[in-house]
């Protein structure tokens, strides 16, 4: 018994849209085929016809999720191209914002693993917890989601005593829920049955498909940006990286979970030298016509973004490759002979926001038999025949 | 591995208060600089237009009623605004507040355009013009 | 007198009439400890503490539109959901409570009931896969298939575990075996294994997680019920409700001394069994998470059927001791 | 009575299908975030639920992309009546930050129904809750 | 190993090959071969000095011609090979031979430049969405976008 099974565009362990089709034979997975665009919006080109201060919230909307990480990105090279350094105080608040948000991003995805796998209350408690981290950018930056702290020279809000304690006990609390998480989630026994041997990418093929991020060091290869290219201050900040070597979803977990505590440190080593000073530094309109690569390690994998400019007050091209993106090839490659139940379990496992490669967009292959036309994806004509509900709007009637 | 590694956990909380905090009933303090929706004072409004400029999602939109008369109209399109307080930092003279409201859900869109019509008002800017870039 | 009392029992207690009101009560019961358990509210504002939800869940998709998919098998999609009902609410009235004498314990009461109440309550898998199956959508016709991969896991184990107070009652009658352990308390003990097993099963039978594999929102959306909705479904979740109560009354019968003392102590024993029952089936689903349905079939081939049997060996060892 | 029954019935069990049209994440994990322990929306008998079928309030996220224009018409049509359409999020709205851009058809109500709108970018948890009450109000 | 000591081997190992050669920043190389040498410079860069991942690859339009930069990445520096290929015959080779996680990149710059990559493992032409019409590319200068008109339903105020 072999046929195609259609995951997305709505498809609840999905929160955003994404097409995935695969060919299972009986609960076997075949073949995987990724059919990205239904969130693509045109930000590159979109980017050319706004001035570098819009384009900070462009960037910032590209995900809401690691939304500091494109910022961050996008501002370092805006400051490299016009040659100006942000002071010190600015840059440990971004970097501070930067691993809250990396706090932020680990919970949530450690919640929505459990989803996947069913695990509705380990799901609950991990959000509810992750509320904490909320309130702390909420408090920092005036919004939960979009901080909109960084500008270019710096960030555009100061931290007082007050908040700085306020956070350091809040800290305190999730580094005793993170210690009771990590403890949980790799004993309780259903839940580690769903995880381990699951998605399995060896080293080589980590290294070969280019994976970022979590899913590369829970391949074994310790690869992350902020050690390798240091930004902001990372080159002041002691801290590890964290690597497992099973190359599972469980060790995709574990990596999550152990940086989790690296960035409590981290984030206790920022407050406790947290420098005085200025925040931000004035900026010019227009930088010099000049390009850069500006690198950032957002809490899934590496993003980079290559901006060139003219000398006018917009850029001449903005190229953003998000962490997700880097990622999908390797999924697909995890994806074959799982079961369908573990596909969304693998997805989440590379805690894949789709928004943000699908500023790429990329199909990866939209048709799986070989009669199908590519102009009509097949998976729409899937759609419509298994539903094919007309609209018949009938008067709602009471049934008795 | 431990059978039933949560069931503690879970337990504890059974006989705990619940996490849920009583919204809608009780109404929630947002914290201080929550960046709500922006609003003008028409009364320093010097209309340079630095705002509209500056706004990511054209969200300002500011026309001449009368140039004779130095009249013009603003209006914030609250269904368009991303809450990035861009403007407010970008204004010279303080014109552009934000406020800290979030519960304007609306059924229609117009509604939630807000106008000013306005005379432009001769103000100095505030100590040094900071166009763009952040407040320190 | 005695038409009266079968008219009471078939329509009021614990006929259709308990059996409908009790059910979204339980459902209400379930959803809010689950809740509890996560530290949330659950529903609240729907009559006290929320108590109606339920029925304003049910009163609500009655009163929506019906939609059949136009490639579905009609005529069984449709008959599905009302058959299905039928079926765990004559289930139901199976279970000895009331009048609760040996002689005339309930009205349908016979030698064997036990077999047909298991019978019975097999039934409704074949409903979800035959309304998988006949909504011909992908996801539904997966979540058959699962539904069939399961109740090969599953069923045996629950049999097996079942059968075991039976034998040591030495009676295929649920009013006899619960007479039985009501006399000798202590020998329910000798059952407990039985009565794990059988809650793992009964978990799975109502494909509650970690066994919510047929409809695992997550992988395959709704499962069976993708493309019901409306009164359909209304009746579907009613189906489940009762069958939630169903089962738990037959655990409570067999493994906890049933429901004696006439009609009111008799009531109280049946709901504080069932809820006892339904407590432990809500903290199960709230501690796990969902397994595979490889791991479903394996787990109870390898663990579930195996205790299944040693509890049989168990009771015949124990059995030989009384006698 | 039956009337009455229907509308209680109604406004005490508006079960919801979260669609993503392009949105940056950030909405939906705001709408998410309601279902968690702090906002707690089953309070309200509102469950998530995965299918069309089984929904009534549709909270839609994000800018419709030109992809996704089919599909949301048809997920709106699959959904039985009577329904409704929550816009959440500047996105959903009027299409936020992406106007002009060229896969961006803009808010959602250019090509299906929308009862409420809710400013916020994203939303916050509580203004979807505040939303889902105007919403129960308006019937 | 620093970023000269890297120049000093590029210079030995690709000798006549580079075009140009920068390091304007710290931890990064930017370095400039024609289209007919990417594949044997991208397999030095590879086999010989390890740089095993590839973090992206970038098309700019120059007007009258591509520039392709390839972004690679290893634990110390940032290596921008780049390229250029004529307007009028925008055709490059596939490197997924090489790298097998560039496809991704290939079939976007396909899509969204129009450029024609050559022997890519999978050469279906790349979708913007399914209805996009065919020989449009976003992210070349040339296209501009219409935006149409906006219709806010609901009563005027
Ligand atoms: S990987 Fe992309 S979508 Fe995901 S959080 Fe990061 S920037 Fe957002
Ligand atoms: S897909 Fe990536 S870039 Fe987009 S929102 Fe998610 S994390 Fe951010
Ligand atoms: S590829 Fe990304 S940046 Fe470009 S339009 Fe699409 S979503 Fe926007
Ligand atoms: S100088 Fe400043 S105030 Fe004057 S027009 Fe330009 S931006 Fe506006
Ligand atoms: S807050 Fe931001 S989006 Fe809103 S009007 Fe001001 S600049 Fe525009
Ligand atoms: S920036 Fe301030 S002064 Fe200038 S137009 Fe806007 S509100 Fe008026
Ligand atoms: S000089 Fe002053 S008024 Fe003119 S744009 Fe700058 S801040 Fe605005
Ligand atoms: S409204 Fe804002 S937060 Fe919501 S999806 Fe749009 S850009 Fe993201």
């Amino acid at each position: 018994m072999n046929f195609q099974i259609p995951i997305g565009p709505q498809h609840p362990a999905l929160k955003e849209p994404i097409g995935l089709r695969i060919t299972v034979d009986g609960e076997i997975i075949r073949e995987a085929d990724l059919r990205l665009g239904y969130n693509h919006r045109g930000i590159e080109k979109l980017a050319e016809s706004k001035t570098w201060i819009q384009n900070i919230y462009l960037m910032e909307r590209i995900c809401g999720i690691c939304s500091h990480s494109h910022t961050t990105c996008y501002v370092q090279g805006v400051e490299k191209l016009m040659e100006i350094q942000a002071p010190k105080r600015g840059l440990y608040i971004r970097t501070l914002v930067a691993e809250l948000e990396r706090i932020h991003s680990h919970l949530l995805w450690l919640g929505v693993a459990g989803h996947e796998a069913g695990f509705d209350s380990f799901f609950m408690y991990v959000w509810r917890d992750r509320e904490i981290v909320m309130d702390i950018l909420e408090i920092i930056s005036g919004n939960r989601v979009h901080y909109a702290i960084n500008t270019i020279g710096g960030v555009r809000r100061d931290l007082d005593e007050l908040q700085v304690k306020n956070i350091l006990d809040s800290l305190s609390v999730l580094r005793k829920r993170s210690e009771y998480y990590l403890n949980l989630g790799t004993t309780e026994p259903s839940f580690v049955a769903r995880l381990a041997g699951v998605g399995y990418l060896s080293k080589e093929d980590a290294l070969a498909l280019c994976a970022v991020g979590p899913t590369l060091r829970a391949s074994g290869v310790p690869m992350d940006v902020r050690k390798d290219d240091p930004y902001a201050v990372y080159d002041e900040v002691p801290f590890e990286v964290c690597t497992a070597d099973t190359g599972d979803v469980l060790g995709r977990t574990v990596v999550r979970i152990k940086e989790l505590f690296q960035s409590y440190n981290i984030i206790e080593y920022l407050l406790k030298n947290l420098p005085t000073g200025p925040i931000a530094v004035r900026a010019p309109r227009r930088p010099k016509s000049n390009e850069v690569v500006s690198r950032y390690e957002a809490p899934r994998g590496e993003n980079i973004h290559y901006i060139k400019s003219n000398g006018t007050e917009k850029p001449e091209r903005l190229k953003v490759r998000a962490p997700t993106l880097g990622n999908y090839a390797a999924t697909i490659k995890m994806l074959k002979n799982g079961f369908i139940a573990d596909v969304p379990l693998i997805f989440a496992a590379i805690d894949p926001c789709i928004c943000c490669a699908e500023r790429a967009v990329a199909i990866v292959d939209a048709r799986t038999g070989q009669e199908k036309i590519v102009s009509t994806s097949s998976l729409k004509q899937l759609k419509q025949n298994v539903s094919p509900n007309k609209e018949r709007k009938r008067e709602v009637v009471w049934p008795l | 591995m431990k059978i039933g590694a949560f069931i503690p956990e879970l337990l504890r909380h059974l006989a705990k208060k619940p996490a849920t905090v009583d919204y809608p009933f009780k109404k929630l303090e947002v914290p201080k600089g929550f960046r709500g929706s922006p609003y003008l004072k028409p009364e320093l409004c010097i209309v340079c237009r630095a705002c509209e400029r500056d706004c990511p999602a054209e969200a300002i939109e500011i026309t001449s009623l009368s140039e004779a008369e130095k009249k013009f109209r603003m209006i914030i399109h609250n269904d368009r605004c991303v809450h990035c307080a861009q403007c407010v930092d970008s204004c010279p003279t303080g014109a552009m507040l934000i406020d800290t409201r979030f519960e304007i859900a609306d059924y229609d869109r117009h509604n939630l355009k807000m106008q000013w019509d306005y005379i432009r008002a001769v103000v100095k800017p505030k100590s040094e013009p900071k166009s763009d870039q952040a407040k320190s | 007198m005695a038409t009266v009392r079968t008219l009471v029992y078939l329509f009021i207690y614990p006929g259709l009439l308990f059996i409908f009101i009790y059910s979204t009560f339980c459902e209400w019961y379930d959803r809010k400890l689950y809740a509890r358990l996560q530290n949330r509210m659950g529903p609240t504002h729907t009559g006290r503490g929320g108590i109606l939800q339920p029925i304003a869940d049910f009163f609500k998709l009655m009163s929506k539109e019906d939609i059949v998919p136009e490639r579905a098998d009609k005529g069984m999609f449709s008959a599905l959901p009302a058959f299905g009902l039928a079926i765990v609410s004559t289930a139901m009235l199976l279970i000895p409570v009331w009048n609760y004498q040996l002689s005339q314990p309930s009205l349908i009461s016979f030698n064997g009931d036990l077999i047909v109440l298991l019978y019975l309550l097999t039934l409704p898998t074949f409903i979800f896969f035959l309304a998988g199956w006949s909504s011909t959508n992908l996801f539904s016709t997966i979540g058959a298939t699962r539904v069939l991969t399961m109740l090969f896991g599953y069923e045996v184990p629950l049999f097996l575990a079942v059968l075991s107070p039976a034998i040591l009652a030495n009676s295929w009658r649920l009013a006899e075996i619960a007479a039985f352990y009501r006399q000798r308390p202590w020998l329910m003990l000798v059952n407990l294994l039985g009565f794990v097993i059988a809650l793992i099963s009964v978990q799975a039978k109502l494909e509650r997680t970690p066994f919510d594999i047929p409809h695992a929102e997550t992988e395959i959306v709704g499962g069976t019920f993708t493309e019901y909705s409306g009164k359909k479904l209304a009746l579907f979740r009613l189906m489940l409700d009762v069958e939630l109560v169903v089962a738990s009354a037959l655990l409570a019968t067999v493994f906890l001394g049933g429901f004696p003392g006439g009609f009111w102590l008799g009531l109280l024993n049946f709901i504080i069994k069932t809820l006892v029952v339904i407590f432990i089936l809500s903290l199960i689903r709230a501690t796990t998470s969902r397994i595979r349905v490889d791991q479903v079939v394996s787990f109870s081939w390898r663990y579930l059927a195996p205790l299944a049997v040693l509890q049989l060996l168990i009771v015949i060892l124990v059995k030989g001791l009384i006698s | 009575m039956l009337t009455k029954l229907t509308r209680w019935s109604r406004l005490k069990s508006p079960w919801i299908l979260h669609l993503n049209t392009g949105a940056c994440n950030a909405c939906d994990i705001e709408v998410v975030a309601a279902l968690t322990p702090r906002f707690d929306v089953e309070r309200f008998g509102i469950l998530l639920k995965a299918t069309p079928r089984h929904a009534d309030v549709i909270i839609c996220t994000g800018p419709a992309t030109r992809q996704m224009k089919d599909r949301l018409i048809r997920i709106y049509e699959q959904t039985p009546e009577p329904k409704f359409v929550i816009a959440a999020g500047a996105c959903a709205m009027s299409g936020c930050v992406y106007r002009g851009a060229y896969n961006v058809i803009g808010g959602i109500d250019q090509l299906i129904p929308v009862d409420v709108y809710v400013p916020g970018c994203p939303v916050r948890p509580d203004a979807v809750i505040d939303a889902v009450v105007k919403l129960l109000n308006k019937l | 190993m620093n970023d000269q000591i890297l120049i000093e081997k590029a210079k030995e190992g690709l000798k006549e090959k580079i075009l140009n050669i920068a390091n304007p920043a710290p931890r990064r190389i930017f370095l400039k071969v024609a289209v007919d040498n990417l594949l044997e410079t991208i397999s030095w860069l590879k086999n010989e000095q390890g740089f095993t991942h590839l973090s992206t690859i970038s098309g700019v339009d120059l007007g009258p011609s591509f520039e392709i930069l390839y972004h690679f990445a290893n634990n110390f520096c940032s290596f921008t090979i780049r390229t250029e290929i004529p307007r009028d015959n925008p055709s490059l080779p596939s490197i997924c031979q090489l790298i097998p996680g560039a496809i991704l990149y290939e079939r976007e710059l396909q899509d969204m430049l129009g450029l024609n990559v050559q022997n890519i493992p999978d050469p279906r032409p790349l979708l913007l969405p399914d209805d996009w019409p065919a020989g449009n590319y976003p992210l070349r200068k040339d296209w501009k976008f219409e935006r149409p008109a906006e219709v806010i339903p609901g009563g005027k105020k």
